[in-house]
């Protein structure tokens, strides 16, 4: 869900840039005011690193295979930092695979990364509202949860801005029910996303828990 | 298959058929770069029933030449046969079937939520009923001291638990050849000779050990290769060889450290 | 996993001569410029432009060819329908399939965008080294913070492919053969998964342990000294001025 | 600081002020868990000029001490002074300017994209001239043999090239007090050796070593320390301990393995 150089008119590029460069601001603030931020920085960077390698995960599901994106993921583990995290990755995913774009860098990461960080606020707040249930399957459903939107989302966001921009002769009706068709055909994937998340967030806390809590 | 396919050089017609060697490798040619290869032409043949050494300064091959053996990385050139099975990329789930391997850093290869998942997990590939194989998995982690630690995830052992719980995992798959890559690295001496004592009842068809420890190894191996730019330049009786401080010298072995 | 991007850093072209942070000014507004066109007369200013910079840099064509395929591939999966859904100029008609006018012209444009803006970013990353380049942002006020992310995780990336990779491969020693989607399959991927992000957080603080244990944070960090080099200001005067009148052409024109 | 601070109850009105001892540990406490602590109460001190060997069992604890030293880890209770200094979070940076120490596992310490800038790390924080800096890294990696591969990363090199390197960038730091875990592990007899030699030569005051390798630490350490179920339980001259087996058996420490 990459946008390529060339698609995009300049003000959309402009407007992702800026919109990146705000919430960067505003992330990096946020580690900046821990009592000592150098010791965010490892951890952002080699989570980083981490979910880029883990985006790569091949899971074959015949004929194909699928592989996982995993911003919900980060969001969820990383709270703020995903943000940058996810700048980082596309930046490297750019550079080196040619995916994506330095001009589309902005909006890419406001495609992939506000996703994140909403899905992120979702799985935090699954300790302040007290539903009724166990812990464990409140872990499991805000895991799905916060998986399932932030790909969702992403998607969303990526078909509404790619059909809404290209060059074409259709009414505003037809882009619409471009956009839902595409996203109808992939709510399996956002399933299939969910339910993965939701085990990774299981294995963290069986395993780790205190990473699962910054 | 028969014996004249894997070595065509030794059998001759009329000859009885002799057993399969375990494994044999033949000319295997291994570079990471192109040009100046690190393995340049290996040969050898492990017979049944052997327990042989793979001795070699530090960055020889040795580690190399073990994940050639079960088919991690794809030689330049040359051939594996593993059970009279040639090592290929069709073949490589036969050939892991009957190959347990333990790498050098066993954080390589411990990934579960704690250990006994990790021990289980192999067992649990091969269709092995669950409860047998959580049976044989404490039996396991007992027999290596982490009863205790069962319950743990690898970030909570320190280096030698970690090392004793990435050996009971590859045990857990009763393989037939063994392919231990420095397995006393990180052991305190009671381990080191807790698990000679464990690797020698082990009833396993062959036995491949790299270890720099020449004392420990020479109670377990009774035959060792040395691996030397990029060939093996000895293969003899360990014992034989443990007298022979000059070739050892010469190797870059000194005996006395 | 290798990239390669510094084989070509060291030689010394005019591109390589320009000083990074004024490369990366200058080639910025360049492409951004190259997004802003729409009219299709600017198509041959644009990939005159990019020709020029390309020959300028002296780096072979090959590394071009070779790292444009794939993304040119996917930019067609993406756009390689406009010609027969897009426009009202019917231009022609085999059955179903009809190619409209309109249509081919986005094409064109989309394409000759993506080519110059793609090549341009590849001169900016195969001029210098991934570290000066780095540092040349850092220079230009990009946050110390995102830059030593950036570093420290580029330096990750491949030994965390690695790590991962070599656990993959122990999974298939021990009999593990994903070929269809299962319950279990899934969960001992998220383990995987898990496993990797356990270690690289664990890593992560032992590597800053580490760090610190020799001496990082206990001196700020050198600020680059900021030279001023004329023929580099000059080469940016005149790549701005270049993108000023493809944007000024846009819009008078 | 005067020496009655750090140990009042030696320190008597009148008397000579006896040299600061480089190390004092006195009833250190540390649990990974509440409950249940593994190091139970650890006192010594180590003097200037001493090469110091903690052994112990797998498990017991030696790397857990180590970080306390050091401060990577905060002990529950208990005092630990370096050259005279309290470790203490305020004091760390200074404490660690004098400190080398090398972890168990190398892949936890090399973390520059090639091993040639990771010798350089160190050097560079304290404000040494990169060049100066790139001429003392250079010679220190062709010392540990690693000449060929400056510009490799960790993950291209053998477990033992990644140990000489880990060692080559803590000895960058030209520290007062060394303090290395398991430095022999994976090293093949010739750079055990080789290491020995080097580790005698080096000027620093005070050398504390954890290794399960009985033979090689009895070459390079004079004074022996063993750690078992949370305390010091044997400290003793590293020579008569290696006499006495029963000693050594009761700790879990076979001379033959
Ligand atoms: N990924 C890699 N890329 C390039 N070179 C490599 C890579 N991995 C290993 N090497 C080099 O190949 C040689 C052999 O490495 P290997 O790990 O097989 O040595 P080894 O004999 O097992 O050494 P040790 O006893 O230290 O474990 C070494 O010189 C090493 O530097
Ligand atoms: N993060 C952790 N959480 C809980 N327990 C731990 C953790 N790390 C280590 N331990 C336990 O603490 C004990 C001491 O570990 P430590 O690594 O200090 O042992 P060691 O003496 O260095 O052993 P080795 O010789 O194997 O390196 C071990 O029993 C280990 O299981
Ligand atoms: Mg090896
Ligand atoms: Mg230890």
């Amino acid at each position: 869900m990459h946008i390529s150089e060339g698609i995009l008119p300049a003000k959309i590029l402009i407007s992702g840039y800026a919109i990146t460069s705000l919430t960067l601001w505003y992330s990096l603030r946020q580690l900046n005011r821990k009592s000592n931020p150098s010791e965010g920085i490892p951890q952002a960077a080699l989570l980083t690193s981490a979910f880029f390698v883990a985006s790569g995960i091949h899971l074959p599901i015949p004929p194909a295979s699928v592989h996982f994106v995993l911003n919900g993921l980060l969001g969820a583990v990383l709270g703020w930092y995903a943000f940058p995290a996810i700048f980082v990755g596309l930046l490297f995913q750019a550079v080196m695979f040619g995916h994506g774009g330095l001009t589309t860098l902005g909006i890419n990461a406001v495609i992939m990364g506000i996703p994140a960080l909403i899905a992120g606020f979702i799985f935090h707040i699954r300790n302040k509202i007290k539903l009724q249930l166990s812990e464990r399957l409140s872990l499991h459903l805000f895991g799905f949860l916060s998986g399932a939107l932030g790909v969702g989302l992403s998607a969303l966001l990526f078909f509404s801005i790619v059909i809404t921009n290209l060059p074409s002769a259709w009414d505003q009706e037809t882009e619409k029910a471009a956009i839902y068709g595409l996203m109808l055909a992939h709510i399996p994937l956002i399933f299939i996303e969910g339910v993965f998340t939701a085990m990774v967030v299981s294995f963290l806390q069986r395993v780790k828990p205190e990473i699962l809590m910054n | 298959m028969s014996y004249s396919y894997l070595n065509p050089s030794i059998s001759v017609i009329g000859d009885p058929i002799p057993p399969i060697p375990a494994v044999v490798v033949q000319d295997l040619v291994f570079g990471y770069r192109q040009h100046d290869p690190i393995l340049q032409g290996i040969s050898f043949s492990l017979k049944a029933g052997e327990r042989i050494a793979l001795l070699g300064q530090t960055g020889t091959g040795k580690s190399t030449l073990m994940e050639n053996l079960i088919g991690l990385k794809q030689p330049n050139s040359g051939q594996i046969w593993i059970q009279g099975i040639p090592v290929q990329l069709t073949t490589l789930p036969e050939v892991r079937r009957r190959v347990g391997f333990c790498f050098q850093d066993p954080d390589d290869q411990l990934f579960m939520p704690t250990i006994l998942e990790d021990v289980m997990f192999g067992p649990g590939n091969y269709g092995v009923d669950p409860e047998q194989a959580l049976a044989q998995a404490s039996r396991l982690l007992a027999d290596f001291g982490l009863a205790d630690c069962v319950n743990r995830s690898v970030y909570e052992l320190s280096g030698g638990q970690k090392r004793l719980a990435a050996l009971a995992a590859v045990l857990a798959l009763e393989p037939a050849i063994l392919i231990l890559d420095e397995p006393t690295n990180g052991l305190d001496p009671w381990w080191r000779r807790e698990l000679a004592q464990i690797l020698s009842q082990l009833p396993v068809e062959v036995m491949l050990i790299a270890s720099h420890d020449l004392q420990w190894i020479s109670q377990v191996t009774q035959r060792a290769m040395i691996l030397k730019q990029g060939t093996i330049q000895v293969d003899q009786p360990t014992e034989e060889l443990l007298q022979d401080r000059y070739t050892l010298e010469q190797c870059g072995l000194p005996l006395d450290y | 996993m290798n990239f390669n991007f510094d084989e070509y850093a060291n030689f010394n072209s005019p591109l390589h001569r320009w000083d990074t942070r004024y490369k990366i000014i200058g080639l910025f507004a360049l492409m951004f410029a190259f997004s802003s066109v729409e009219d299709l007369r600017l198509i041959p200013a644009i990939l005159t432009i990019t020709v020029l910079f390309y020959s300028l840099s002296q780096l072979p064509l090959k590394f071009l060819l070779r790292r444009l395929t794939y993304p040119g591939f996917f930019l067609l999966g993406v756009v390689g329908l406009l010609p027969f859904l897009s426009g009202n100029t019917i231009i022609g008609q085999w059955g179903v399939l009809t190619l409209r006018q309109e249509g081919c012209q986005a094409v064109l444009l989309i394409a000759s965008r993506f080519l110059a803006i793609f090549t341009l970013g590849l001169i900016l990353l195969g001029t210098c080294s991934f570290l000066t380049l780095v540092k040349g942002l850092r220079s230009l006020g990009l946050s110390p913070i995102l830059t030593d992310i950036m570093l420290i995780s580029y330096r990750y990336l491949f030994q965390l492919g690695h790590q991962f990779h070599t656990l993959q491969r122990a999974t298939q020693l021990r009999g593990f053969q994903p070929r269809r989607l299962s319950w279990r399959n899934l969960q001992i991927y998220a383990a995987l998964t898990g496993s990797l992000l356990i270690r690289s957080y664990q890593q992560s603080q032992q590597v800053y342990k580490a760090m610190q244990l020799r001496g990082y944070g206990t001196k700020p960090p050198r600020s680059s000294e900021f030279t001023i080099d004329l023929y580099s200001a000059i080469a940016l005067l005149i790549t701005l001025l270049m993108a000023a009148s493809l944007i000024g052409f846009e819009l008078f024109l």
